[in-house]
């Protein structure tokens, strides 16, 4: 057994207020050696690691032991645990965009520590800030020494970061939610550019994140944590068989299996018919004055038969949510025709009353719950207020009936209808919108990521409602995601889309198992699996500086 | 330092009238440099007649010379008398130059007195009315002619009225003449160097002064119309000095050790009248009863901080110390009623004028004159006593001074409240302007006043040659109009200066406005 | 810097010189807004003579369109001749170039103040601990309640009268004397702002200190002071910068209370008194020069800013 | 009928609570109590008719009949500085009122329409900003003379940008929230979004700034008052009687104007201590 280059003993984290945050962390990382840190969210995980980098907010207490390579942190002096975690530990975040100072270039950010803590001089520090971001498979690497932040992609930024903790040749990567913020083929990306720099290095990393399917596939070991405390940990590749604690069997069990096979709905006649469509933004040049029109939605064509799911997956910035945008009349497309129910629906509606009619037929839910609910009201006054717009002159007790219905109808505890949405949990959240969108009995639902935000297991009990839903009122559902698993397991068909144009649909089972574009296989190549490998890809496929031609790229947007 | 800031403020004591101090002492040794703070703001002109202001009388020397006490003297002429009842020659003194060494020739002396003659906007205009001609009758004589005999004539002559401007500058410069953009071209003992227009005037000793160089070598004018910032600069000495200093900051004054307050004679009184011929304000019932409800001492006490006297109609003594009469117009003064204070009287007199109370009056003061505006509040509550509402209108500078070129600035108003003073010994030029009607010069006279006995004796008091006979027809007037209360004056005020400590010789008396005051100014 | 940053740049400036042509439109119509005949209030409160009506109508051109009248005013102060005062019937030119210097002054005195004690106390109350920045909180609490001109009178009596440590009245002469003058007029102007800077200052930095990226310096071992010095403050300061510009501008048109306050014959002392003798044509130079500085200076901000951060001008998409 | 008894007798209660977690904030709301109360009854709160001359003697320091002293006419300062509140404080609640009515109402439009409403409105917006407040108010007073209106007016157009900004931008981002989109798609109709949900929300944010532009517009509209434009004597207007009293402060009377000077101060801090706290509440029902 090599010796450990972090330690963990029984280490608690005590907030200002003197709430136990973190109760007993205990684990080990060994030379090389990467360990998977999951569980669900507000588990502690961020926190212990933040104790292991001295990153704690004020006022927090750190209890137990923490030994870096064998030296617990306790008992050093200040200047020396400061030198210590700037040479051994590198860390890596969540949001590599908040992370880096947005007014510093690429190349201060990157030689700083070398000049600051280092000692080295300005120039031999630039030689090797240029290395190291080619070695992280940064392409024309003196160039981005002088661009700022704002210039790069976050697949580019978080190279930078992996980049910049390599210049002082730690000895262990603290690595915390890194690719969450990422697309799937991107988080492959940084994933294999991790893989092999541990290699060549012989890099110890401490891995967390909440995807049990991506731990399990990069690191060797994994440990579980849940209510502040790590419970178990278990060998990467045998975790499924050796897992003991009832906690690490939900969570094993609540990635979705990819085998939730969906029978085709109802009859052929489709109750929504999009033809040609195509959305362009005018969007202020990059350079020099004037607009650029930025085509976000292009030739897009498909039909969602009655009590039908269809769905539409893509990479980030695909054209998905605009292409729903249009659908509901939040957006108006330049060309194509949206027919719904032998109804043009291509211009939004503007007369009140048009716009309650198309309520009446579709309905939308948004990914962030919180957000898409006014937090001002109780789940009753929502709900109340969504039944009303098509029960104008209804008695009060009609309303509150059909709210009980819904809240019913979506499985949520009556006893929650006084409250208002920041006391309810996401799942909570997303059934509320659910309920809200079903109010005006719709034949077709759409709904944006309506999971995506949410945990693994909530994501599934939501999952597993819609599809009770459509199948006890047939409601179309028109399902936008970028998680193929999801997909698959809801959706009778499923269409494609990249940089705003199908590249392929069809039928779930013809497409997702029989692929025939290689955009589509990456996608598939890219869910992390058991025995899963991130592999490099063509370096185009990440490096270009905006993902797609000319879109700038938004500042702090996911 | 030795300020007294500590001690707390009490009624101030009055000011026994012998002490009064009209000029200073003669300075001795020669300063540099003298700024002096005009209180009433940057002139508007410093032509003589085109505005009142303590710069001119210092630039453009008069025919005659005003001395502090009012008595009158030889200035740029020699001799300035009446040969027979309707002429006056005027001799002038040999070697007078201007500033830019022309001499002053009859030419330039004709010239200066036909501006006031001609304009009926000029300050002296009134001075002129009798005038029928004048002509140059050598190149150092003038000679006027008169239609009646004119017994206030000398005295404007010695005032801003006998100022003398060159002929030759003043013409070139038209229209701008006095202003900061035309300058000026004149004999009097300081020399018009700059004007920086709401900053400062410059001036310079003029060397080749007849009556001798004035030992200050620069005196600049600045302007500091807030009555506390004014006393921050003198306190400070970042001021030399200042006339019309503000009365509420007397005991800092009289605490200070960078200079000294000097209270000398005045004619000016603080006053107010009608300004309409409708109303109550036109009833001299209701102006009497103004006058009963205001106590006088207290008056004085609150607005001047004890620097004035109880002063009992609207020409103030000192008009009158240097004339020939003097013992006349006193012993006519004297006999009047003192003012003084009867509530019930007042009533009943508002009873018997039988005016409707219930019309509120309007007082218009001028803005940032702390005197009027406590003046104001004072008559507002004497007349909420006695059943009237007064409202009072603040108006600025150029809006009040439109109160009395401008009938349609009088709209709405019923009295205004003012600062009166003459600048010129003798009793006729003030009164006049609020007694007689209108055609015969009484510009002021809003309230449509006319007593045929009272204009009969005041033409007689102008026209008598006889200094005695014509101080018996004005006091006769006097008994009549003081009643009636054209004016219901609340105090004659004290002409205050506050001077440095190291300087002295300034005229300290009313006379500054029309007499070179800074000639004798120098240091102790 | 690139033509990425300069060109957004340059828009952003041109929008400012929009505003600037705006308000000059705002500012002309004062004269034509004004109660009553505009001859009237041109002519300053007298009432004017039929010559004086025809003159004036013929010097501003009242019988022309106007938009004319307009056009003819900016271009007569685009070439320099910025109309004659109704009340010293000189030109306005001559009225406020003696005047300008000394307010330049003051307002130049009042900013070093400002960003010294302003951006100072603000750092402090920021990183030296709960005590201090309580401290410091109660102290600028009090500080933006205080108005200009009631700290000019607190100080005029305290350090002029009683003290008698600075002098309370005028500028003095030379540069020298003129900062002594002028330094209880700055602080009287400077207070309100310090507090105000001062609790900006503390919220950006806070803001800052609090950032992740400041994080990320922290884990890599960068000592405190290049943390501060890099990542904080440069990060805070355009914030900082970005109310700067106003605030300056602003200063010149406060610094009326305290030219008055003081006896300073400044622009704002002259703006005061020309308003209150409604001198119009005084007064809509200034506001003018005033409105043409808060440009300038907003202008240099966010130049600044662009230096320091040129994403700051980057088009920012409307969704 | 007390506060108390209208509060049920909770107040005691709820009193002690608050003072206990925040004494400032306590201090804070009694003082505002106190000067609205002072705003509305002050006259009849008034030892003397606060214009009666001579109801002592002339510049008294403070004693046991004049609590605040009197001034240089006599008059009793306590009585004016309480019959000045209603000037004072009614003055600022005008600008504050009309400000943010008018620049809220432009602020949502803009938002709401976007396009060539929201570009010409935040052009006027940018215009107006660029003029100093103080320098509208000067203007405004050289057209239309002095008094209160004038100042009044140009403040509330000249605190317009202020208050716009702030809610154009909460507007803004409230209607690019998801809930928004929602609401219409719901076919809830438009003016029930606004209303019902668009300026509820906005409704924190513009509460606390307009605490924050009280105090404003009080110093403001004391300063143009100090210098002699706005509020006219006799008025007990406290920047005039500010003004008014700095003579006797160089005679050593500094009652009369340090009194009415404390007032300002206390009521704006106050105000402001009060703004601090509903901003932080804002901000903390915004999360
Ligand atoms: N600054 C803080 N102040 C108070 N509580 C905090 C703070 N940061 C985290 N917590 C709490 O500590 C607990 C653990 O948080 P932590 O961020 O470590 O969870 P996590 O496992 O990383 O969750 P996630 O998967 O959502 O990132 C949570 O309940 C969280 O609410
Ligand atoms: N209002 C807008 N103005 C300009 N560009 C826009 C606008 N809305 C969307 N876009 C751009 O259009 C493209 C498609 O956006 P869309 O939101 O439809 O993508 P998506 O497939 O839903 O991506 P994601 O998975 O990140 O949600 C993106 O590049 C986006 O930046
Ligand atoms: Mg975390
Ligand atoms: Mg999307």
């Amino acid at each position: 057994m090599s010796e450990n280059v972090l330690e963990l003993e029984r280490v608690s984290v005590t907030s200002t207020a003197g709430r136990a945050l973190v109760a007993d962390c205990t684990l080990q990382v060994r030379a090389g050696e990467a360990l998977g840190l999951v569980g669900e969210s507000g588990s502690g995980k961020t926190l212990s690691t933040r104790a292991v980098a001295g990153l704690l907010p004020e006022g927090f207490t750190v209890g137990g032991t923490i030994r870096i390579d064998g030296d617990d942190i306790s008992t050093m002096a200040p200047r020396r645990l400061r030198e210590v975690r700037a040479r051994r530990i590198g860390m890596v975040f969540q949001t590599p965009r908040a992370h880096l100072n947005p007014l510093r270039t690429i190349g201060d950010f990157m030689t700083e520590a070398l000049v600051a803590v280092a000692g080295e001089k300005p120039g031999s520090a630039e030689r090797q800030a240029i290395e190291l971001l080619a070695e992280v498979g940064i392409p024309d690497p003196a160039r981005r020494l002088r661009q700022r932040p704002g210039e790069l992609s976050g697949g580019l930024l978080q190279r930078v970061m992996i980049a910049a903790t390599l210049a002082m040749d730690p000895r262990i990567l603290l690595a915390d939610e890194i690719t969450t913020a990422l697309d799937v083929t991107t988080q492959e990306e940084v994933m294999a550019v991790i893989a092999d720099l541990r290699r060549h290095r012989e890099l110890a990393m401490l891995f967390i994140t909440h995807d049990l399917a991506l731990a399990g596939a990069v690191c060797d070991r994994v440990a579980v944590m849940q209510h502040g405390r790590t419970i178990e940990t278990l060998r990467a590749a045998t975790m499924r068989a050796d897992a003991t604690e009832p906690y690490t069997k939900r969570l094993l069990s609540a990635s979705l299996p990819a085998d939730g096979v969906v029978e085709p709905g109802g009859a052929a006649e489709p109750v929504l018919a999009v033809e040609g469509l195509r959305k362009t933004f005018q969007v202020r040049a990059e350079r020099g004055f004037g607009r650029e029109e930025f085509v976000a939605v292009d030739e897009v064509s498909f039909a969602l038969a009655a009590g039908a799911a269809l769905g539409i997956v893509g990479e980030s910035g695909s054209g998905k949510s605009t292409t729903a945008r249009i659908i509901c009349g939040l957006e108006t497309a330049d060309a194509g025709a949206v027919t719904v129910k032998g109804e043009d629906w291509i211009a939004p509606a503007r007369r009140a009353a048009d716009r309650r009619h198309r309520a009446r037929i579709a309905q939308m839910v948004f990914q962030d719950p919180y957000q898409s609910l006014n937090r001002r009201q109780t789940v009753r006054q929502c709900l109340a207020e969504a039944v009303a717009v098509h029960r104008r002159s209804a008695p009060q007790a009609e309303i509150r009936g059909r709210v009980d219905e819904l809240l019913t109808m979506v499985t949520l505890d009556p006893a929650l209808a006084d409250q208002r949405p920041r006391s309810l949990s996401g799942g909570q959240r997303q059934r509320v919108a659910i309920a809200r969108a079903l109010a005006a009995e719709p034949e077709i639902l759409v709904l944006d990521e309506a999971v995506s935000a949410l945990d693994v297991t909530t994501q599934v009990e939501i999952l597993t409602l819609l599809d009770d839903i459509r199948r006890d009122t047939g409601v179309a559902l028109l399902m936008i995601s970028h998680d193929l698993t999801t997909v698959r397991r809801l959706c009778d068909h499923v269409v494609v889309m990249r940089s705003g144009r199908i590249v392929e649909q069809g039928p779930i089972a013809d497409v997702l198992d029989r692929p025939q574009q290689d955009y589509t296989r990456t996608l598939l190549d890219s869910i992390p699996r058991e025995g899963w490998v991130p592999r490099r890809r063509l370096p185009a496929r990440t490096s270009a500086l905006p993902t797609v031609a000319t879109a700038p790229i938004p500042r702090g947007k996911k | 330092s030795a300020r007294d800031t500590t001690t707390e403020p009490s009624a101030s004591a009055s000011v026994d009238e012998s002490t009064l101090v009209a000029s200073l002492p003669a300075a001795t040794s020669e300063v540099d440099e003298v700024t002096w703070a005009l209180v009433e703001g940057e002139p508007r002109s410093v032509v003589p007649g085109a505005d009142y202001n303590f710069v001119a009388p210092n630039l453009c020397d008069s025919l005659l010379q005003i001395q502090p006490d009012f008595s009158i003297e030889a200035g740029i002429a020699d001799s300035a008398e009446w040969t027979d009842p309707v002429t006056f020659v005027i001799d002038l003194r040999e070697g007078v130059t201007f500033w830019d060494g022309t001499p002053v020739t009859a030419d330039d002396v004709v010239y200066s007195l036909e501006r006031h003659w001609k304009d009926v906007t000029d300050a002296y205009y009134g001075a002129f009315v009798l005038v029928t001609s004048m002509e140059a009758t050598s190149d150092t004589q003038v000679t006027v002619h008169f239609t009646a005999p004119d017994s206030d004539f000398r005295n404007a002559i010695a005032s801003g009225g006998g100022a003398v401007l060159s002929k030759a500058y003043s013409e070139e410069a038209g229209d701008t003449l006095g202003t900061s953009a035309g300058g000026l071209m004149c004999a009097g003992p300081y020399e018009l160097e700059s004007w920086t227009p709401g900053k400062e005037i410059v001036t310079v000793a003029n060397e080749d002064y007849w009556g001798g160089a004035p030992l200050v070598k620069k005196l600049t004018y600045t302007f500091i119309p807030d009555g506390t910032t004014l006393t921050n600069a003198l306190l400070e000495g970042e001021v030399d000095g200042a006339f019309n200093v503000p009365p509420a900051s007397r005991s800092a004054f009289e605490g200070s050790d960078t200079g000294r307050l000097v209270v000398g004679p005045s004619t000016a009184s603080l006053s107010f009248g009608p300004t309409t011929d409708q109303g109550a304000a036109a009833s001299p019932q209701i102006r009497q009863a103004l006058s009963m409800a205001i106590d006088r001492e207290q008056y004085i006490q609150t607005v001047l901080n004890g620097l004035g006297y109880v002063q009992s109609t609207f020409v103030a003594p000192f008009s009158w110390s240097g004339a020939e009469a003097a013992d006349v117009y006193q012993a006519g003064y004297d006999a009047l009623a003192v003012p003084s204070v009867d509530m019930d009287a007042a009533k009943k007199l508002v009873e018997e004028s039988g005016i409707d109370t219930s019309v509120p009056l309007t007082l218009a003061i001028p803005a940032g004159s702390k005197e009027l505006s406590q003046t104001a509040a004072i008559v507002q509550s004497a007349a909420q006593q006695i059943g009237l509402t007064i409202e009072i209108d603040e108006r600025q500078a150029s809006d009040f001074a439109a109160i009395f070129l401008d009938e349609s600035a009088r709209e709405g108003l019923d009295f205004v409240a003012t600062t009166g003073y003459t600048e010129t010994p003798g009793v006729l030029a003030y009164p006049q302007l609020f007694l007689l009607p209108a055609e015969l010069g009484g510009i002021f006279n809003w309230s449509g006043y006319s007593n045929d006995a009272v204009t009969a004796g005041l033409q007689a008091a102008r026209t008598t040659p006889d200094a005695t006979a014509a101080a018996q027809a004005y006091v006769d007037a006097q008994e009549i109009f003081a009643p009636d209360m054209l004016q219901i004056t609340l105090a004659g005020a004290y002409h205050t200066t506050f001077l440095s400590n190291e300087l002295t010789g300034a005229t300290t008396s009313v006379a500054a406005y029309s007499s070179p005051w800074a000639l004798h100014l120098g240091g102790e | 810097m690139t033509a990425r940053v300069l060109l957004p740049l340059l828009r952003k400036l041109g929008g400012l010189v929009l505003t600037l042509f705006l308000s000059s439109v705002v500012i002309f119509s004062a004269v034509l807004l004004t109660p009553g005949d505009p001859v009237t209030a041109l002519a300053g409160g007298v009432r004017p003579t039929p010559e004086m009506i025809a003159q004036i109508r013929a010097e501003h051109h009242l019988d022309d369109p106007v938009w004319q009248q307009y056009l003819h005013w900016v271009a007569s102060v685009l070439s320099g001749d910025l109309g004659t005062s109704f009340v010293y019937k000189t030109d306005v030119v001559d009225l406020i170039a003696p005047r300008i210097g000394i307010t330049f002054l003051l307002v130049v005195y009042t900013v070093v103040l400002i960003a010294i004690f302003g951006v100072g106390s603000g750092i402090v109350a920021a990183t030296r601990g709960r005590g201090t920045d309580r401290a410091i909180l109660v102290a600028t609490s009090i500080g933006v309640a205080l108005p200009t001109f009631v700290v000019a009178i607190l100080l005029i009596w305290v350090f002029g009268r009683v003290l008698g440590w600075f002098p309370v009245y005028g500028t003095g002469d030379g540069f020298w004397d003129n900062l002594y003058h002028l330094t209880l007029p700055a602080i009287s102007l400077s207070v309100l702002y310090i507090a105000y800077l001062s609790r900006i200052t503390r919220g950006a930095v806070v803001a800052q200190l609090h950032a992740e990226h400041v994080d990320t310096a922290r884990v890599r071992g960068i000592p405190r002071a290049q943390i501060f010095r890099r990542h904080v403050f440069l990060n805070a300061s355009p914030v900082i910068l970005s109310v700067s510009g106003a605030t300056i501008a602003g200063l010149f048109a406060v610094s009326a209370i305290a030219e008055q306050a003081f006896g300073i014959g400044g622009l704002g002392s002259l703006l005061t008194e020309a308003a209150a003798r409604k001198d119009l044509p005084v007064v809509q130079i200034i506001s003018l020069l005033l409105v043409a500085l808060f440009v300038v200076l907003n202008a240099i901000a966010d130049v600044a800013i662009a230096v320091i951060d040129p994403d700051s001008v980057k088009p920012r998409r409307s969704a | 009928m007390s506060v108390a008894q209208l509060a049920g007798g909770r107040v005691p209660g709820l009193a002690r609570r608050v003072a206990a977690r925040d004494p400032l904030f306590l201090a804070a709301a009694v003082v505002t109590v106190l000067i609205v109360a002072m705003a509305l009854f002050g006259p009849l709160l008034a030892p003397y008719d606060p214009n009666a001359l001579y109801v002592g003697p002339l510049s008294a320091p403070p004693s046991l009949e004049h609590p605040f002293g009197t001034d240089d006419l006599g008059r009793d300062i306590l009585s004016r500085v309480l019959a000045g509140a209603a000037s004072s404080v009614v003055a600022p609640v005008f600008v504050v009122l009309l400000s943010t009515l008018l620049g809220a109402a432009l602020a949502i439009a803009s938002a709401w329409f976007g396009g060539a409403v929201d570009a010409v409105s935040s052009r006027v917006i940018e215009v107006i900003f660029a003029i100093p407040g103080l320098v509208l108010a000067v203007l405004a007073v050289a057209m239309f003379g002095k008094g209160l209106v004038a100042p009044i007016i140009a403040l509330s157009i000249a605190y317009l940008p202020i208050v716009a900004r702030l809610v154009r931008t909460s507007a803004r981002s409230e209607l690019a929230q998801p809930y928004m989109a929602a609401l219409r798609i719901q076919g809830v109709g438009s003016l029930a979004i606004c209303f019902r949900h668009l300026v509820p929300a906005l409704l924190p944010a513009i509460l606390a700034q307009s605490t924050i532009g009280f105090g404003y517009a009080m110093l403001d509209l004391a300063a143009i008052s100090f210098l002699g434009l706005g509020a006219q004597p006799p008025s007990s207007d406290w920047g005039i009687m500010i003004a008014a009293g700095q003579p006797a402060l160089l005679t050593g009377a500094p009652e009369q104007s340090m009194f009415p000077a404390l007032f300002v101060v206390v009521t704006v801090l106050a105000v402001n201590i009060l703004g601090a706290r509903v901003t932080t509440w804002a901000e903390g029902a915004e999360r």
